[in-house]
Parts: structure tokens; C-alpha cells; sequence
């Protein structure tokens, strides 16, 4: 009997090129990401991005300062609670205003409020993107109750442009602070579940831990921030580090991880859900009587100059640069989104896994795709 | 014709004799496959919807949904609206496909589906055939569909099919042992391949109480192996939505992408009818000892009731896990099989051996 | 470091440089050939340290196209921006920095793709939003009467 | 040894935490009543929207077909993405004076983002958001509005 053995050497295998997107169910929204890949093997992701460019720089300079705000509701549509702030505060540090403690306390419970909302929607596309299709209702159905309350003071659900330079849009609703302490209470009651479902679950863990790992040195250099370069031990909370609004006056932890694989990142938002009701928990009832919104002229002119404003986004640090010219408009808005910082790290972090750990690792970058295209 | 819901041999034996008066035997062979044929396509077709309605409710019952409500009561009808929304649609075969075997690959998985299905006992009397080597003859049956789903991914000329179908392949072939494995188990339980013996053999007790410990560590390993035979969640790998948008019937449509939806549920349920026969007594009711009223009582439930019933819950539990877990890699669905399910087994049947050989079994 | 501090630091090592003080963070004009000098100082000065580069914009002056480089030092907290510009407005070329904080191959690639400054040495050069037969459009001087409607 | 006891731990652990998860989804399907489903067109009549939610521009008439629109333009001046267009004329008072008043306040609700900037800036407060947000029509051209009904006039204060 003759055997014939398998000569490995004359077995050729050749790297491949799959396009994952525009059109694909895990990469949220219309990101390409161009995948070398050697059978299951990743070896190179490239990102092409550009699909749902919208200029909004570019209109942002033939608008007034008021009306750039609501152009921002679509940039980071989960966090745009946040990205209206980063305008107004821009605007009111330039013409060096103070806005009333009402409006500062406020301004803060609404951006935790749309932390909250974002991270629970991350966190039910996420079981989503790692095949637990259970949880997206689950987070989903939590989220709407932020979102009713955000509907009943702000008027809209998703882009709220409630956030206006010089304070906010319209002063709180009087159910407001009775909605929020029940969805508190709520909500506090329901972590546990999510824990149950995914963070403990053997499966959920087996996928994520060790995986796409980012340390702490490549994740400031590559300008990772929010809860994924946290993750990685980078403390770069610029609520913390930068505060603005009412952050000085609340005391809470910054989630700081060292592992940097994508179950830190994953636990640190969760994490980051209870902190944030913890910090609304310590504003809801101390929310100082006032205006809620300070007197400005009807055409904002902002000093020559260039001014720059950070704020902490659900996805990470947003920073908004505008140089002005004495002009009713701006000469040139930049916009630091964080997820278009976040994706650039996304082939160092997923050279050498598999396919389905880079529908893990992208879910936990927690990208949006708009904020990356702007 | 007398028909008795407790015991369908003589309906079956009525039927091949009022065909034996005015029918030559080789007439009333033909007569009978028909007849076979035709009930199974029936029951393949008006099951498959079934279970596909009910995967959406109890999906939807799992994620505080109400599931389809507009089609009908209940939305009781909406699988037949999908149905014929899916027989109008365009056939769509790629450029560059390989024609025949992509036109093939669908026929080939529901076929095999329809061949597993004749050696189901769904009641006393009615199995289309009784083999003596029944268990052997589904488990090498079920696992044919594997080439259908390996063509469909090859000949679609799509990178994505074709890993789902390597996937796939490597999945199947890997848990077709822990299947065959776990199955030995009760045979040794049972001493026969034959289904009918082996659901006689339950008629004291089912095996997965009569069995001990390693009847329950089968059972677990049979459910766990038979979710992966069938594609299912969390072993869904070969069309991983999220990664693979829907793996190796991504390019299929219409009525072919139907027999993949309907196979697919089709296997569920021999996955769960084999479960039912080898681990719960098949069509056996629940008795209880000495319990002579309770026994009774039981008995009084046609087996037919008793068979789907105790399908229906496997069903469930197969469900559950899909609407719970989140998805395995292909690595750790390998790792799991190879390194935990494997050697647990082959200790199993140690174990079962020395348990029939010593006679501790009930 | 304070903005003093960090002035006198730099104005010593870099006396081309123009250092002003903004309302903010301290700013160094820097000329573009002496821009990876100062960059490699920046982040590997031990004083300085400026690890983090948290924003890279273009900007499109009337007369010359500025690049805005926004750093932070994530060990003592402190703050920068330098400046670098080009007066060349129809082929604006800088450096990259893309190898001292690989953060900027992304800021680089946009600031290419929209005002269309080239980076020297930059690995990857591509245009990132839009197609190859588009326009610059954040210059100024850009225009698209199919799009921009004045009013 | 070690290594066998925790191989067992390891399954034992994990098929733990499977059950919890379990236990979780099982509790929802045996607790139906928590579902959160609502039927949409079915509950129309009883779908109250929120008092502030911003549905679309309107200008509120009343009995006698007046509004409060003077045509200032403010609104058009606030609008981002010129979605408000006045069209004023000029008329004669019974006293003989000039005076502008509104022809068209014509509204493009498919250009409208719901900023609020417009109702927020208009001084006399003639136009509100409206809480219809079902405005899918058939054709594109149904979206532009003319906010002041044909007709009507401004409300003038010595009425009241």
C-alpha cells in the first residue's frame, strides 16, 4: 500500500481581499473596511470611510453661531446632547460668559443622561454583533425611556439641539426630575441583568477576553479615547482632566482599566453606566433655581481668535476648533470626533484575529459613522 | 378502515389491504410510496411553517416582543404570506456561479431532509420504515445535508458563502461524532439500533431516568451537538449574520433560499425527534412507577400527543439557546467539541458499559 | 508646566520659533522645515512630553495654509498648540508627524482629502471622504455651483 | 489532577453562567405581560404626543381666521437650511398708512431639521411646533406649506 503523504510545502495559500461594508450588518451604518484576510485570519483592515460625508465643516462656516448646534445633533447622533454642548461651551468661552449654575447642572444631567442611552444602545448592538440578538431589545427597551424623557423636555428624540449658546433651549419640564429618579430606580435594578446575559456568560467572555488588545502606550498614540482607550488604561476622561459644565462639583470614578483587550472595553462601559447614575443620582435634587438661559444678542460675533473646547463624548473626547474672524460666522470649524481617531487604531488592534473578533473588536470602538465622516 | 389513535398499525395495515383488493402487489408498492411520499412532503411543508411561526413567537416572547400579529389572528397566517411572498420572488443566480451545482445545492439539503424523516416513529404504527439499524441509518442521513450546504457556499461565487460552507464543514463533520458518539451511549442502553425496540425498551421508564448519570450527560451532549448539527444559534456560524451577512445562502432567493429555511427548521425537528426517541421514550407516556390511576391517566393521552409534545419541548429548549447565547468563534466551536464534548463522551460510554454490564440500570 | 513655563522652555531650545500666548494653551509658531525638529522634542523631552496629539486641523488663511497641531501631555496634564504654515497655496506641502504620533495618519489623510496640504513621508496618502476628481473643498476658494447655493 | 479538577470546574462554571442567562431570557418569556410592544396605527387615538415635541411648523389661526405673523422675517433669518420663505405685501390702513403685512409664510417641511430656532426667535410668537408626525405624502411637492391660511389677517391687540 502506497500512502501518500501531503507535501505542505507545495501547498500554496494566498492572502484574499473581502470588502466588509459599505453594506454590512456589523459595521453600523455604511463604513467599508477592505479585510486581508489569509482564510479566517485577518491580516490587514483597511477602513475606507467617506460614504456618509455630509460637509458639515464646510456649512458650518455660512452659519450663524446659533444655528451650528443643530448641524452637530447629526454628526454623533447618540451623543448629541454632547456635541451641542462642545459647540455652546466653544462659543461662551470665546465670548467669556458665564452661564448660570442652572444651566450648567442641567447641561450635565442631560449628557449622562445621553451617556446612558448611548451605552445601552452600544451595548444591545453588541450582543447583537457577537450573536445574542436578545439583548438588543433588552437595551433597546431601556433606552426608550431615556429617550421619553429626553421627548418631554427637549422636544425630540434624537437630535435634540437643546444645548443653544448661552444655556439651553427650554428650561426643564416639571416631570423631569420625578421621570429621572424612577428611571434611576429602574435602571439600577436591570444592570444586574445585563451582567447576567452577556458580561458573565462563558461564551461572551471566551470571545472577548485577550482579544484586539491595545495597550496603554498605543492607545495614546493612537489618540484611543473615551471608554475604549480607558480600557486600555489611558486616563484620558476629559470630564475629569478638563471639566466643564458641572463636573467639578460631582464626585465620581473614572474607569480606569489596564487589561486593554475588548472585554475591558466592553466592561468599562458598563461600568461607566453606573457611574453616570451615580452622577445624575448627585444632581437630580440640587438643580439651583435660575434662568435657563443667559440674555445674548441676536447675531453672535465671536472675538478674532482661535478657541478650542473638549468635551467627553459616550465614544470619547470631541473637540470642537473654531478660528473666527470677528465675523457672524465662523471661519473654520474643525471637529475632533472620537470615533474617526478610534477607527485609525483599528488595524493595529485586529492584525492577526479572526473575522468574528473583529466584529467584536469594531462593536466595542463603539463607532458611529457619521461622527467619523462628519 | 379502523382507525385507533392509540395504535396506528392496524389504520396502516387497513390501508395496504383495501389496496391489496383491486391493486397487483408491485401496484400497491407503488400505491404505498406515494402515499408515504406524499404525506411526508405534506407534513415537511405544513410543519416548517408551523415551526417557523413558532420560532418568531417564542423569539418574540423571549425579547418582551409580541411577534407577528397583523397576518390573520395573532398573525397565525404570516408564515404563509412569507410563504408565497418567497414563491413570487426572482431567482437570482450570480454571474460566474457555478450553475448546475448552485441550482443543485438546495434540492440536495431538502432532500435529505425528507430521507431522515422516514425512519421517524411518530406514533405506534406509523414510521414510514423500521429499520434495524434506524439510529445509524438518520445519523449518517442527517449528515449528508452538509454536501448541500458545502456546494451552495462553493458554487455561489461569493467569498462570504464560501466561509459559512467551510465553516460549516469543519463544524458539521467535527460534531457529527459527539452526535454519534453520545447516540452509541443509549444504544448500548438499549442493546438495539432498531427505533421501535429501542422506544419499547422505554416502555418501564424513559432512558434518561432509567439511564443514571450518563444518560443525562448524553442528553445534555446530544442537544448541545444536535443545536451545532443544525446550524443553529449559538453555533450559527455558517451564516453568522453579523459577520458573514448570511453566510452560504447569501446569494440564494426565492424558493431556493425557502428549502434552505425550511431544511434548516425540518432538522430541528429530527434533531429533536431523535432526542425524543433515543432520551424521553419517544411516543412512550410518562409513567410513574406503581402509580396505577396516574399511569392511567397517562395512557389515556394518545402517543401521538406524547410524541410531538415531548418534541415540541426539545424544540423549545433549542430555541432558548439561540435567543440567549451570544455566538461561538470557529476556533472555540472546534475547541469545545475536540477538547470538552469528545472525551467527555468517549468516558460516557465507558461509564454506560459498565453500568449495563453491571445491571444498575432500572 | 504652566503656559509661561512651557514658552520659556521651548523659546530656548527653538529661538526661530514665535511663541504666543493664547486664552487657553500656549502657541508655537514653528517654520515647516523645523517641524519634525520640534515635534520629536516635544513628545520625547522629558519635561515636555507631549504624548497625546489630540487634534490636527488645516485651516486655509487668506494669504497661506496653516496646519494646527493641539497636543496634550498625558503625564503633567499640560497643553500646546504649534502652528506650522505655507505661504504655497497651490502646492501646500508639510511634513508628516504621522511617525511621532500615529494618530495623525487619519488627521493627515483629511486635512489632505479637504484642503489638499500634502504630508512628506506620509505612508499612506490617499484621499479619505471624497473621490480623486473632487475639488478641495474646505479652501476657500472653492466653489460648486451645483451645491452651494448663496443666498 | 489539578489540571482534571479544573477542566470539571471549568465546564461546571461555565454551564453556570449559561443558566443564569437562561434564566434571565425564560423569565421574560413566562412574564408576558412585561411585553413593551406597542401597536402602532392600531393605537393612534390613544398615542398622546409629548406637549413639547417638535412635529412640524405650524401657525395657530383662531375662530375669526387671524394669526399673529407680522412678516418680520426673523424666522426666515434663524432657519439653518432655509426652509422658511415670507413673501409680504404692502397694504393701506383705514388710517392711510403703509403697512407690511404677510402674503406667504411658505414652509418647506422637507428641508426643516426641527430646530426650534424659528419659533424660538419670532417675537410675537405666530408660529409653533405642531405634534403631527406622520408626513409621508406622495408626492415631494405636498411638503412645501403655506403656514397662513388664505384669508386670514393679523391679530391686532385692540381687538381683545
Amino acid at each position: 500500500m502506497t500512502t501518500t503523504t501531503l507535501d505542505f510545502d507545495t501547498i500554496k495559500t494566498q492572502e484574499y481581499l473581502v470588502n466588509m461594508g459599505p453594506q454590512h450588518p456589523s459595521t453600523h451604518g455604511v463604513l467599508r473596511l477592505v479585510l486581508k484576510l489569509e482564510g479566517e485570519i485577518v491580516h490587514n483592515v483597511d477602513p475606507v470611510v467617506g460614504y456618509i460625508h455630509s460637509g458639515i465643516e464646510k456649512m458650518c462656516e455660512s452659519l450663524a453661531y446659533h444655528q451650528i448646534p443643530h448641524l452637530t445633533d447629526r454628526m454623533d447622533y447618540l451623543s448629541a446632547h454632547m456635541n451641542n454642548e462642545a459647540v455652546a461651551l466653544c462659543v461662551e468661552n470665546a465670548l467669556q460668559i458665564e452661564v448660570p449654575d442652572r444651566v450648567k447642572v442641567i447641561r450635565t444631567i442631560m449628557a449622562e443622561l445621553q451617556r446612558l442611552a448611548s451605552h445601552q444602545l452600544w451595548w444591545c448592538v453588541m450582543g447583537m454583533d457577537m450573536g445574542a440578538l436578545t439583548t438588543f431589545f433588552y437595551g433597546l427597551r431601556d433606552r426608550e425611556l431615556i429617550l421619553d424623557i429626553f421627548e418631554e423636555t427637549c422636544g425630540a428624540r434624537l437630535t435634540l439641539n437643546y444645548s443653544t449658546p448661552g444655556g439651553v433651549m427650554f428650561d426643564i419640564h416639571p416631570n423631569f426630575q420625578k421621570r429621572v429618579k424612577d428611571f434611576i430606580k429602574y435602571f439600577r435594578a436591570k444592570l444586574p441583568e445585563y451582567n447576567q446575559l452577556l458580561s458573565g456568560n462563558v461564551i461572551f467572555r471566551e470571545r472577548t477576553i485577550g482579544i484586539g488588545h491595545l495597550s496603554q502606550k498605543d492607545a495614546i498614540a493612537w489618540g484611543v479615547t473615551g471608554p475604549s482607550g480607558r480600557a486600555s488604561g489611558f486616563a484620558c476622561d476629559v470630564r475629569k482632566h478638563h471639566p466643564y459644565s458641572a463636573y467639578d462639583r460631582v464626585n465620581f470614578n473614572e474607569i480606569l482599566r489596564t487589561e486593554g483587550d475588548t472585554y475591558a472595553r466592553y466592561q468599562a462601559r458598563v461600568d461607566e453606566m453606573s457611574e453616570s447614575l451615580d452622577i445624575i443620582g448627585q444632581l437630580i435634587d440640587n438643580i439651583p433655581e435660575g434662568d435657563h438661559q443667559v440674555k445674548m444678542k441676536g447675531i453672535i460675533k465671536l472675538p478674532e481668535g482661535e478657541f478650542y473646547q473638549r468635551v467627553e463624548t459616550a465614544r470619547g473626547e470631541l473637540g470642537v476648533f473654531i478660528v473666527s474672524d470677528g465675523k457672524k460666522n465662523p471661519y473654520r470649524v474643525k471637529f475632533r470626533s472620537p470615533g474617526f481617531s478610534n477607527l485609525a487604531a483599528l488595524n493595529h488592534m485586529s492584525k492577526g484575529v479572526k473575522i468574528a473578533d473583529l466584529v467584536a473588536i469594531m462593536s466595542t470602538l463603539d463607532l458611529v459613522i457619521p461622527d467619523i465622516d462628519r | 378502515m379502523a382507525f385507533d389513535i392509540y395504535d396506528f398499525t392496524s389504520l396502516t395495515s387497513s390501508i395496504h389491504e383495501g389496496l391489496a383488493t383491486f391493486l397487483p402487489p408491485v401496484g400497491v408498492l407503488v400505491a404505498e410510496w406515494l402515499l408515504v411520499g406524499i404525506s411526508v412532503l405534506l407534513f415537511v411543508a405544513v410543519f416548517g411553517l408551523i415551526l417557523v411561526y413558532l420560532e418568531r413567537k417564542v423569539c418574540a416572547l423571549f425579547q418582551q416582543r409580541l411577534g407577528p400579529m397583523r397576518v390573520g389572528k395573532w398573525g397565525l397566517l404570516q408564515t404563509v404570506a412569507d410563504f408565497i411572498k418567497l414563491l413570487m420572488k426572482e431567482l437570482i443566480t450570480p454571474n460566474k456561479a457555478d450553475k448546475f451545482l448552485y441550482n443543485l445545492a438546495p434540492f440536495i439539503v431538502i432532500i435529505v431532509t425528507f430521507m431522515a424523516i422516514a425512519a421517524i416513529p411518530f406514533a405506534k404504527g406509523l414510521q414510514a420504515i423500521d429499520f434495524d439499524i434506524g439510529v445509524l441509518y438518520v445519523s449518517a442521513v442527517a449528515s449528508l445535508g452538509v454536501i448541500g450546504i458545502l456546494l451552495a457556499g462553493w458554487s455561489s461565487n461569493n467569498k462570504y458563502s464560501l466561509i459559512g460552507a467551510m465553516r460549516s464543514g469543519a463544524q458539521i463533520i467535527s460534531y457529527e461524532l459527539s452526535v454519534g458518539l453520545s447516540l452509541i451511549t443509549m444504544i448500548i442502553l438499549a442493546g438495539s439500533m432498531q427505533i421501535s425496540e429501542i422506544i419499547q425498551a422505554q416502555s418501564t421508564g424513559w432512558f434518561i431516568f432509567t439511564g443514571h448519570i450518563p444518560a443525562i450527560i448524553a442528553f445534555i451532549v446530544f442537544l448541545i451537538a444536535g443545536t451545532a448539527e443544525t446550524n443553529r444559534g449559538p453555533f450559527d456560524l455558517a451564516e453568522a449574520e453579523s459577520e458573514l451577512t448570511a453566510g452560504f445562502h447569501t446569494e440564494y432567493s426565492g424558493i431556493k433560499f425557502a428549502f434552505f429555511f425550511l431544511a434548516e427548521y425540518v432538522n430541528l425537528f429530527i434533531v429533536s425527534a431523535m432526542a425524543t426517541v433515543l432520551f424521553l421514550g419517544g411516543w412512550m407516556p410518562f409513567h410513574v412507577g406503581s402509580f396505577e390511576g396516574f399511569n392511567a391517566v397517562m395512557d389515556f393521552v394518545p402517543p401521538i400527543f406524547w410524541f410531538f409534545g415531548k418534541v415540541m419541548f426539545v424544540i423549545f429548549v433549542i430555541m432558548w439557546f439561540k435567543w440567549t447565547f451570544p455566538r461561538l468563534r470557529i476556533d472555540q466551536i472546534l475547541t469545545l467539541e475536540w477538547k470538552y464534548l469528545l472525551p467527555i463522551n468517549l468516558l460516557n460510554i465507558l461509564l454506560m458499559t459498565l453500568i449495563v454490564l453491571m445491571g444498575w440500570h432500572f | 508646566m504652566n503656559q509661561t513655563d512651557i514658552a520659556n522652555y521651548i523659546g530656548n531650545l527653538f529661538p526661530e520659533a514665535i511663541i504666543s500666548r493664547g486664552p487657553q494653551f500656549p502657541t508655537i509658531e514653528i517654520p515647516p522645515e523645523k517641524l519634525i525638529t520640534l515635534c520629536r522634542k516635544l513628545r520625547d523631552d522629558e519635561q515636555l512630553a507631549f504624548d497625546y496629539l489630540f487634534c490636527l486641523s488645516g485651516v486655509d488663511m487668506p494669504d497661506h495654509m496653516t496646519v494646527v497641531y493641539h497636543l496634550e501631555s498625558t503625564w503633567n496634564g499640560h497643553c500646546a498648540v504649534v502652528k506650522t504654515h505655507t505661504t504655497d497655496r497651490k502646492n501646500p506641502v508639510i511634513d508628516s508627524v504621522n511617525d511621532i504620533w500615529p494618530t495623525a495618519g487619519f488627521h493627515e489623510r483629511e486635512a489632505f482629502d479637504l484642503l489638499g496640504i500634502r504630508f512628506n513621508n506620509h505612508p499612506d496618502l490617499r484621499r479619505l471622504f471624497l473621490d480623486d476628481s473632487w475639488g478641495f473643498p474646505l479652501r476657500k476658494d472653492y466653489t460648486d455651483p451645483a451645491r452651494i447655493v448663496e443666498r | 489532577m489539578k489540571e482534571i479538577i479544573r477542566y470539571l470546574n471549568d465546564i461546571i462554571k461555565g454551564l453556570c453562567t449559561l443558566v443564569k442567562g437562561m434564566a434571565v431570557t425564560g423569565h421574560y418569556f413566562f412574564h408576558p405581560k412585561l411585553i413593551t410592544t406597542q401597536q402602532y396605527p392600531e393605537n393612534r387615538a390613544t398615542l398622546k404626543m409629548q406637549e413639547r415635541f417638535r412635529g412640524e411648523v405650524i401657525m395657530p389661526h383662531d375662530a375669526n381666521n387671524r394669526h399673529k405673523c407680522t412678516g418680520c422675517g426673523i424666522c426666515e433669518m434663524n432657519c439653518p437650511n432655509g426652509s422658511i420663505e415670507i413673501i409680504t405685501r404692502m397694504i393701506e390702513t383705514p388710517e392711510g398708512k403703509k403697512k407690511k403685512v404677510i402674503d406667504k409664510h411658505i414652509y418647506h417641511l422637507g428641508m426643516c431639521t426641527l430646530c426650534n430656532l424659528c419659533v424660538k426667535a419670532c417675537p410675537t410668537g405666530a408660529i409653533v411646533m405642531g405634534q403631527k408626525f406622520e408626513h409621508a405624502v406622495w408626492d415631494r411637492s405636498q411638503l412645501t406649506k403655506v403656514l397662513n391660511q388664505p384669508g386670514s389677517e393679523i391679530m391686532t391687540d385692540e381687538k381683545e
